[in-house]
């Protein structure tokens, strides 16, 4: 479904990427992982279409969409969330989930104005859809609640049930876990899964917990210092003589800046 | 003391109702989309000129300009709207793409640059001598008194309208779209949301609302001058949206009552030559000082957004 | 027709002098507080009130007076960066920005407010222009603008390049969050950005007004000029604008013998706009 | 205890009867007052201008009131700055006419003039400006709006015949973007070529610039015979000093705005030694001229008499005037009457006492005033009268003098 071709990148004479290839396959779920500033984020941004790459291609559903802005992969079926769990802090989470609807008549001058029938006929459906989604994300009481008054575990839930709602194939998820608690970790496993198995999503997700990786992941790319060094099952990758050597010893070389 | 207070009033009023129209117009593009758009008199200048311009008579050929175009006054008045949609559109275009502080700086420069065109450009602006002596709406049908009353009535319909038209915009999709790129860029690209677009949209719209008033300006005042589109004008909005609340169209009406009203009774105070400059000069630093307070101690203004509930 | 040009070449530079002292300390705000000092206009109008204060009415030196009404703006920039705009820096650019808004229209009010609205201007003598070959080129005054601009790009670049506060500035300006990770003491950084900034705030309006005359609208009728350097150069970058502010002076003086003069400002936020479009951050920024 | 009470009583009645007498009289001062309204520049681009032209009403009214004032009720004059903007000044009049009930509406500059023209006539308010030249207003006043400054274009005018007559052929034109200055310099360019001189030099410089030294160097390459800035203050400080730095080689008339006493200190008085000037004002000798000189003296600290200042004055004489024969104070019976007091026929007076005099002995009168004869044409201008001055040791001293109708002969 995605195939990233032999990306380079650099960032004012730092590179970040050199070479960084990888396969995601339909209805599979991919942990990319990789020390700290090995260019995880920065491969994810070049392949949503948030930071042009130097060379290389990425093909998505067998279209290339290297050249494409952000939005247009957004569009055809390629969202992502971010690291740092950026939510529109001033619109509650309603607002947040109505946001992602794609193809909304109302999302113009003209429609907003002259269309106004099929406008909240449309939104009728789509709060219906969304509130469905948020029962699932255990979200549904802070419906009405700014985003930016959530916690933190809270805002993370949101990002993916924002994400869902856009209606996706493949979801870019950037550290899903991190600063949430245990509990919430496990049930958000559970959710991907859940999503994986019943509406086939495709996922391709940075981590840095372990666990997480083993417990879900059907494959695992490992990419350091800007290139992947080994694809496989996560039981595999875990025993890899490679992968544990340049993993530790690029931990321990103090790694230079992390590139995002 | 026997002041005619229903006139002054009616006057008062209407020049309130037409800046409630103007700042709607920044209310969009900055209190729903985030727009800092410097020079917005820029447009509001382009609206009155417009409208002006096309529904001049034909010039006679002992003047300076060579354009006019004897359209009726309402068709002048949505083309001035228009004029300021297509200037936004220009600006828009290699603006919009890169950062905020040369959105900056492009609008502000764009305004400063607009009026020496309007200076210049004697062939289609008159110069600094502007047109004058322009007809009001409606103005054969009623006399003196009774007109400032109509005059009113006319600028309360078009508050109205402008009311509705943007509460109906705000309250779409397209308003939750705007005020999500305002909240978060990147959010709404990964959503698949053209932000260039919807930023655009939201600039030309305000614009065009600021067109509109500017072509009821030039009828309030009968005359259009280089002169009387000054940065300041900008600053008045801004202020206004600031005090009475971004992101809440009632705010943007409440903040220039206030302000347009508020202005109008410093005229109580008897100037004198000796405190004349000195209250001129404090008349700026109480406006600045007021948007430094209201930034400071009551960033959201005085009505707060509305939190939207969807049932 | 050389040498038309070659005069207004040399105007240009003259211009382009002045302003790019006004816009040096602009610039070291934007690169480290990272956004728009609108109010860095009217500390050029503080500088030339404070100095014409003590030179013309208490009869002091030009030099003594303008180094004492250098320290005064520098002071009075800090202050204003304390209490106005650094309790606001958690609240993003586009907040500070319109605190500077609201700044400039308090302290052009202050200002007015004391001063009056009427013209002032310090009582230099006034010298025949330097000829050469026959044509007037400049002037005594003007040399001294020149070389005061060319001294402080030299001694700026001392600073940044040689003394710890200017390393620590240099890094700062490349990435705030890394510098204060890496221990950096942003809130000394900060004080020398605003007093330094200020201070050539201060020589940029002493000079100013030498060439023109001390009134109210000084640095206000500057600051649009000062952010169209500011964008040509590249924001964020520091030499870049010098360079930036010298071209647009430049530009500007030499245009006119093309353009009509009515049109001079409006030649330097055209060649703004023209330069933003092929090369949107600047002809020296975002490498 | 009794004591007390009787000075409590005491008290009360005295405070009552003061009470009464104090509101009976703001009660009788109301009742018989005439309401001057003056809209005029105290702040903004003409403030600086404003303010003596202000002090002028001032004083003009003092002088007017020691003589009871018109219809023998004291002047009093409602105020509002208009800061020279539009806006500002619509509202300020409409506050004046609406809330104070003004019967006039004193001092507007041109744009404002022309913005509150419709609302004046309206509520029937005279409007009488001093220094509103602009060529906007030639045909449109004559009822409820009169100017007793001349138009723009005479100063133009005056400025061209001067240059001409001091055979001066190529002439130089720098003009700043405002409206007044446009118009002078727009007229001096038309009437010098149509007398046959050359215009070799026309630049049009922006306000706030920090050097104009290419206009300047365009100026100086023609070589002219003379310059003629038509430049505001602050402007006139830079240009003037870059071109005498370059190397003046030519003679400079000055427009009327900068023939003040601050262009000595703010140009330098050294520097501007032999540079020409036009402002309007009445002849040399003119007895009009000569009181108002006298009366100027006595309460400005200024001595120079300042710029429009001798067209306000005027302007104020003929208001009152204008109210004593009308024998009610209304703004329709001042419109109907001034001409009465300012035109031919009647006897000639040269001040507002002479005029009250005359008027009660139920002579027909003829003000001449102190800017020139205040005669009204059908559309409420007067004829210009312009003095030429030259900066000598400092000082501003006259030396030639053009009516309109020299003007007229000498076009003929």
């Amino acid at each position: 479904m995605l195939v990233v071709k032999e990306i380079h990148k650099s960032f004012g004479g730092v590179k970040a990427l050199r070479g960084a290839s990888l396969k995601v396959e339909r209805g599979s779920i991919v942990g990319l992982i990789g020390p700290n500033g090995s260019g995880k984020t920065t491969l994810f941004n070049v392949i949503s279409g948030f930071c042009p790459k130097d060379s290389g291609q990425v093909h998505f559903k067998g279209e290339r969409i290297d050249h494409l802005p952000s939005y247009e992969i957004a569009m055809r079926g390629l969202s992502r969330t971010f690291q740092t769990s950026r939510v529109p802090r001033g619109m509650t989470v309603l607002e947040n989930m109505l946001l992602a609807y794609k193809g909304q008549i109302g999302e113009g001058v003209f429609g907003a104005l002259f269309r106004g029938g099929r406008t909240s006929k449309q939104e009728k459906v789509n709060l219906k859809k969304a509130l469905s989604i948020l029962e699932l994300l255990g979200l549904r009481n802070s419906r009405d609640e700014y985003a930016g008054d959530l916690s933190g575990g809270q805002q993370r839930l949101l990002s993916l049930s924002r994400i869902l709602a856009s209606s996706p194939e493949l979801i870019l998820l950037d550290e899903p876990t991190a600063g949430i608690n245990l509990t919430l970790v496990t049930e958000l496993l559970k959710l991907i899964k859940h999503f994986q198995v019943e509406e086939s999503k495709t996922f391709l997700i940075v981590e840095h917990n372990m666990r997480v990786i083993s417990e879900i992941c059907d494959m695992v790319c490992v990419l350091v210092s800007g290139k992947d060094i080994a694809c496989g099952e996560p039981e595999k990758i875990q025993k890899d003589e490679r992968v544990l050597k340049a993993y530790l010893g690029a931990v321990q070389r103090d790694s230079k800046e992390d590139l995002e | 003391m026997g002041g005619d207070w229903a006139l002054f009033l009616a006057g008062a009023v209407s020049l309130a109702g037409i800046y409630v129209i103007y700042t709607l117009g920044l209310n969009i593009q900055f209190g729903f989309t985030g727009l800092a758009n410097l020079g917005y008199v820029a447009f509001f200048a382009i609206g009155a000129y417009a409208s002006v311009i096309l529904s001049m008579p034909r010039p006679g050929p002992d003047v300076a300009y060579i354009v006019g175009y004897g359209l009726p006054m309402w068709a002048g008045m949505i083309g001035g709207s228009l004029a300021a949609g297509f200037f936004a559109l220009l600006i828009g275009i290699p603006t919009l793409k890169i950062g905020e502080d040369y959105f900056v700086v492009v609008t502000f420069a764009f305004s400063e640059v607009l009026r020496y065109v309007l200076i210049n450009e004697k062939w289609l602006t008159n110069g600094t001598t502007g047109f004058y002596g322009l007809e009001r709406p409606f103005g054969k049908f009623f006399s003196g008194r009774n007109y400032e009353f109509f005059f009113l009535f006319l600028i309360v319909v078009a508050v109205i309208i402008a009311y509705l038209v943007m509460r109906k915009i705000c309250n779409s999709p397209f308003g939750r779209l705007m005020k999500g790129v305002r909240e978060n860029e990147p959010v709404c690209l990964a959503l698949g949301k053209n932000i260039y677009r919807v930023k655009m949209k939201a600039f030309i719209v305000g614009a065009m609302f600021a067109g509109f008033a500017g072509s009821l300006y030039a009828r309030y005042t009968t005359l259009v001058v280089p002169e009387m589109f000054i940065p300041y004008f900008t600053f008045v909005a801004w202020l206004s949206l600031m005090i009475g609340g971004r992101g809440n169209n009632k705010g943007a009406i409440l903040g220039c009552f206030i302000f347009v009203l508020a202005d109008q009774f410093t005229l109580f105070v008897q100037a004198s030559a000796a405190y004349a400059v000195r209250l001129a000069s404090l008349r700026a630093f109480i406006m600045g000082a007021l948007l430094i307070i209201v930034l400071r101690w009551l960033p959201a203004g005085i009505l707060k957004e509305k939190k939207v509930t969807y049932r | 027709m050389l040498t038309i040009l070659l005069q207004h070449t040399v105007f240009g530079i003259v211009t382009g002098s002045i302003l790019l002292l006004a816009t040096i300390g602009f610039s070291m705000i934007y690169t480290t507080k990272r956004f728009l000092c609108i109010s860095h206009g009217e500390l050029l109008t503080i500088g030339a009130y404070t100095t014409y204060i003590f030179h013309v009415f208490l009869g002091w030196n030009l030099l003594y007076s303008g180094v004492i009404g250098v320290v005064i703006t520098s002071l009075v920039g800090l202050a204003i960066a304390r209490g106005l705009y650094e309790p606001m820096e958690r609240h993003g650019p586009l907040v500070l920005l319109f605190t500077s808004v609201g700044v400039t229209f308090c302290l052009h009010g202050i200002l007015e407010f004391i001063a009056g609205p009427s013209i002032r201007s310090f009582r230099t003598p006034i010298l025949p222009s330097i000829r050469v070959g026959g044509i007037p080129l400049i002037t005594m005054n003007e040399i001294v603008i020149i070389s005061i601009a060319m001294g402080s790009i030299v001694f700026l670049h001392v600073v940044l390049t040689r003394t710890r506060i200017g390393k620590a500035f240099r890094a700062m300006a490349s990435n705030v969050d890394l510098a204060m990770a890496r221990g950096i003491d942003t809130a000394r950084i900060s004080m020398f950005v605003w007093i330094y900034a200020s201070a050539m705030a201060a020589v940029a309006g002493i000079l100013l007004a030498l060439v023109t005359s001390v009134n109210p609208d000084l640095g206000w009728t500057q600051i649009l000029i000062i952010l169209a350097a500011a964008i040509l150069g590249g924001l964020g970058s520091i030499y870049g604008v010098m360079i930036g502010a010298i071209l647009l002076g430049v530009v500007m003086d030499v245009g006119v013998i093309f353009f009509p003069s009515g049109y001079r400002a409006a030649i330097a936020f055209a060649l703004m706009i023209i330069v933003l479009l092929v090369k949107p951050k600047g002809i020296f920024g975002g490498e | 205890m009794f004591r007390r009470t009787r000075i409590v009583r005491r008290v009360l009645v005295v405070g009552l009867s003061l009470a009464l007498l104090a509101g009976l009289s703001v009660g009788v001062a109301r009742a018989e007052e005439v309401r001057f309204g003056v809209l005029t520049s105290l702040s903004g681009p003409l403030g600086t201008e404003g303010k003596p032209c202000f002090e002028t009403i001032q004083w003009t009214v003092e002088e007017i009131n020691k003589f009871g004032g018109p219809l023998g009720m004291p002047i009093k004059l409602f105020v509002a700055d208009t800061a020279t903007d539009v806006e500002r000044g619509i509202t300020g009049a409409r506050k004046l006419i609406t809330m104070d009930r003004v019967i006039n509406i004193i001092g507007p500059s041109s744009s404002i003039v022309v913005a509150i023209m419709k609302f004046c006539a309206d509520n029937e308010v005279p409007i009488i400006s001093h220094w509103s030249g602009s060529t906007r207003l030639t045909t449109s006043g004559g009822e409820y709006q009169f100017r007793t400054c001349p138009d723009d274009y005479f100063e133009g005018e005056v400025a061209a015949r001067f240059m001409w007559d001091e055979g001066f052929r190529k002439a130089a034109v720098i003009t700043l973007d405002t409206e007044d200055t446009i118009s002078i310099s727009d007229a001096l360019k038309k009437r010098f070529a149509a007398m046959g001189g050359e215009v070799v030099v026309d630049e049009m410089v922006v306000g706030g610039q920090t050097t104009y030294r290419t206009a300047a160097r365009k100026v100086l390459a023609k070589r002219p015979d003379v310059l003629f800035p038509a430049i505001d203050l602050d402007t006139l400080k830079i240009v003037y000093r870059e071109l005498y730095e370059m190397g003046i080689t030519f003679t400079v008339v000055l427009a009327s705005n900068a023939v003040q006493q601050a262009t000595m200190d703010i140009v330098g008085a050294d520097i501007l030694e032999g540079v020409y000037g036009e402002k309007p004002a009445n002849a040399l000798g003119s007895p009009g001229y000569a009181i108002f000189e006298q009366k100027y003296r006595e309460h400005m600290e200024d001595g120079m008499v300042g710029w429009f200042t001798p067209n306000m004055y005027d302007a104020v004489n003929l208001m009152a005037l204008a109210v004593e024969v009308a024998g009610e104070a209304t703004g329709k019976g001042i419109s109907e009457n001034i001409r009465k007091v300012a035109n031919s026929p009647g006897i000639k007076v040269y001040s507002y006492a002479e005029g009250l005099a005359h008027l009660l002995r139920g002579h027909e009168i003829n003000y001449e005033g102190a800017s020139g004869s205040c005669d009204f044409d059908e559309f409420g201008n007067v004829l210009g009268y312009a003095r030429i001055q030259q900066a000598k040791g400092g000082q501003w001293v006259d030396i030639k003098f053009y009516s309109s109708e020299d003007l007229a002969e000498a076009i003929r």
